[in-house]
């Protein structure tokens, strides 16, 4: 049961990727693709958590710690590029 | 138009010539030649509990030493081209100054994010990781210190004596390899100990921490001198109360 | 310790659900400002649920899991706020619907408003 | 994995179509680097083998049973390099264009006719 | 699971290597980029190699997408390609 929900859990994150994606091809502004990034670093966050769980191996947390602490300086490279103070 | 119609033409030939190769493979399923002797000797001749790591540090160590010669080579490289930049390209204007969120979070994750760099370079024949990640998250440290404050100024004598060092010494402990142990890159200069702990698998973690130093401080250069010098801090002052 | 697996994946479900609804909101929003405070407040809501979720199904990897969340803690805001301020400075129009924009009225500027009804 | 695969060559493919028809040079460079991530793809997926995890010994894999339960680690080190590699090189090919484009004012591949011949 | 994973993970990426190569702009080009290497490293977390993912998180998430913007904003007026 509790197995059961941690898949279907994973299945609407996956989803949720794919939405994520349709803004990204859609977003008018650099500024909108910037937002989409955001969430898919934050998304792709819980994902690997949700993949160490499915293979079992406590190791591969430490990617997702990596993940945590770095992911924002890509956003904040282009927010900081389109505010012009880079 | 021509062009597109060639360029098209080799894309598909090479979409044909792939698609063939991938039609006539078979996956393996054992592990074959070198890597099954990697699998099944290391933990007894090395001592790594990290494969990768080993293989990357001892089995194929000069591989490893020549890449961060090319690592080393294209810093030197960008810094050389670069070194007169500023003088010909017009200035694009005052930079914008970054929040005061911004700075308070640099002030508070820099720290966190240098040690969790050295943490992974030292843990590196334990867990994933090992020098070339580690070199990065802290070269990811002083870019966030450099988006933060556009700026900031970097201590070369510093970063050029660390890198200096770490090379020297990651050469050194190569040829320390060659009169106490078996060959150039030998890791058997000090006693294995015991797989699983910190201080194990003789001189991997030495070599990785150098390597992650060296990394860490290139990588670091090459974001400098891709930014620009440094203005003086005066005019950095002034710009802020201007604005 | 059935319950407490229980407990621990229906957590992870709520927030997964959190996340989906960001994602959803990013795509459906009307303006850069709307979809920027959904693919945040709700995705860091939804990422610390999932990872303390999982974190009780599976209740050795616990201390981790606060590590993660105190960083994404730390980072998400900090990313989402510097983006806003930056759309904020090169002029991206609010939408039609926005009452009050205090940066604007702080700098003195009029407050850059979408030109015509924009049908949702 | 011969999913993986496909996607490796999709993502080779692709770049190499991007770094042919671009004239811009630092989309070039961009599309260069697409398929260079391609080619990782692709072999780390010839080096995994059905069914196995990461080539890391610990509690969850004994040593006795690592022959039968990990994937080969080669791979995985080559790749590891090229990855640094990769992004040491791009930065030298940006460097150039950089001066490039402080000789002659423009980022057009075409306009650069010096040594053509 | 996994074959849902590498599925929906591989179409967002051939989806962002297409627009990084075909999108007018520069900089949507480089986010795009940026994408297509953050899924990347989840694929790799997948094919179970932590190293190779790790080093793609740490260089591809931030050092990679700086340095192509250092580029563009040193040849700032030359972004006007067709």
């Amino acid at each position: 049961m509790a197995e059961f929900i941690i898949h279907l859990a994973t299945f609407i994150v996956l989803f949720g990727v794919i939405l994520a994606s349709v803004r990204f091809i859609k977003g008018p502004t650099a500024a909108d693709r910037t937002v989409a990034l955001d969430v898919l670093t934050i998304i792709s966050t819980a994902l690997i958590v949700l993949i160490a769980l499915f293979v079992n191996r406590v190791i591969y947390l430490d990617v997702a710690l990596v993940y945590a602490i770095l992911s924002f300086i890509g956003v904040i490279a282009v927010a900081r590029f389109i505010e012009g103070g880079l | 138009m021509i062009k597109r119609a060639i360029a098209l033409f080799l894309v598909l030939f090479f979409g044909y010539v792939f698609t063939t190769l991938l039609l006539n493979w078979h996956p393996w399923t054992e592990l074959i030649g070198v890597a099954r002797y990697y699998v099944s000797h290391e933990l007894t001749e090395l001592g790594a509990t990290n494969l990768v790591t080993a293989i990357v540090v001892t089995y194929r160590g000069l591989d490893t030493l020549g890449e961060v010669t090319v690592l080393f080579l294209a810093a030197t490289g960008v810094s050389v081209l670069l070194r007169r930049t500023t003088i010909t390209l017009p200035s694009p204007g005052p930079k914008r100054q970054s929040s005061e969120i911004l700075h308070t979070a640099t002030r508070l994750l820099t720290p966190f994010i240098v040690m969790f760099g050295a943490y992974i370079f030292i843990n590196g024949h334990l867990t994933p990781g090992g020098g070339f990640q580690g070199g990065a998250v802290i070269a990811s440290a002083v870019l966030l210190l450099f988006l933060t404050n556009p700026h900031q100024a970097l201590n070369h004598r510093i970063l050029k004596t660390i890198e200096s060092l770490s090379g020297a010494t990651y050469v050194l402990v190569g040829i320390l390899g060659l009169f106490l142990a078996g060959g150039f890159l030998d890791n058997r200069i000090l006693p294995l100990g015991e797989p699983g702990r910190i201080l194990s698998a003789g001189a991997i973690p030495i070599i990785y921490t150098c390597i992650g130093l060296k990394v860490g401080t290139e990588l670091a250069n090459i974001l400098e001198n891709l930014r620009g010098p440094a203005t003086s801090p005066v005019l950095e002052e002034n710009e802020g109360r201007a604005q | 310790m059935a319950i407490r697996e229980l407990l621990g994946s229906i957590i992870a479900l709520i927030g997964s659900l959190f996340l989906f609804l960001g994602a959803l909101g990013i795509v459906r929003m009307p303006d850069l400002y709307n979809r920027m405070q959904t693919g945040t407040k709700s995705t860091t809501l939804g990422t610390i649920l999932t990872l303390l979720g999982i974190g009780i199904y599976r209740l050795e990897w616990l201390p981790q899991m606060l590590i993660l969340i105190a960083f994404i803690l730390a980072t998400n805001p900090v990313s989402s706020h510097t983006l806003a301020r930056a759309a904020h400075f090169t002029g991206i129009p609010l939408t039609r619907k926005t009452v009050a924009d205090k940066l604007a009225e702080e700098e003195h500027r009029p407050i850059p408003v979408e030109e015509e009804e924009e049908v949702v | 994995m011969i999913l993986i695969i496909a996607i490796g060559i999709a993502l080779m493919l692709i770049g190499f179509w991007g770094a042919l028809i671009r004239k811009n040079m630092i989309r070039i460079v961009l599309s260069i680097g697409i398929a260079e991530t391609g080619l990782q793809l692709l072999m780390i997926g010839v080096g995994y083998l059905k069914g196995r995890t990461a080539p890391i010994l610990d509690s969850a894999v004994p040593f006795s049973q690592a022959l039968q339960r990990v994937v080969d680690p080669v791979p995985q080190a080559l790749v590891l390099t090229a990855i640094v590699i990769g992004v040491a090189v791009n930065a030298l090919m940006l460097t150039f264009i950089i001066r490039l484009y402080e000789k002659k004012k423009t980022l057009t591949i075409s306009d650069y006719r010096d040594l053509k011949w | 699971m996994i074959a849902w994973f590498i599925g929906v993970l591989g179409i967002a990426m051939i989806v962002g290597a297409l627009a990084a190569v075909h999108l007018k702009q520069t900089v949507p080009a480089i986010i795009a980029a940026g994408i297509v290497s953050l899924f990347a490293s989840v694929l790799y977390l997948l094919l179970a190699a932590p190293d190779v993912a790790m080093t793609e998180a740490a260089i591809g998430a931030g050092l990679s997408t700086v340095i192509f913007l250092y580029a563009v904003y040193k040849t700032r007026s030359g972004e006007s390609e067709k």
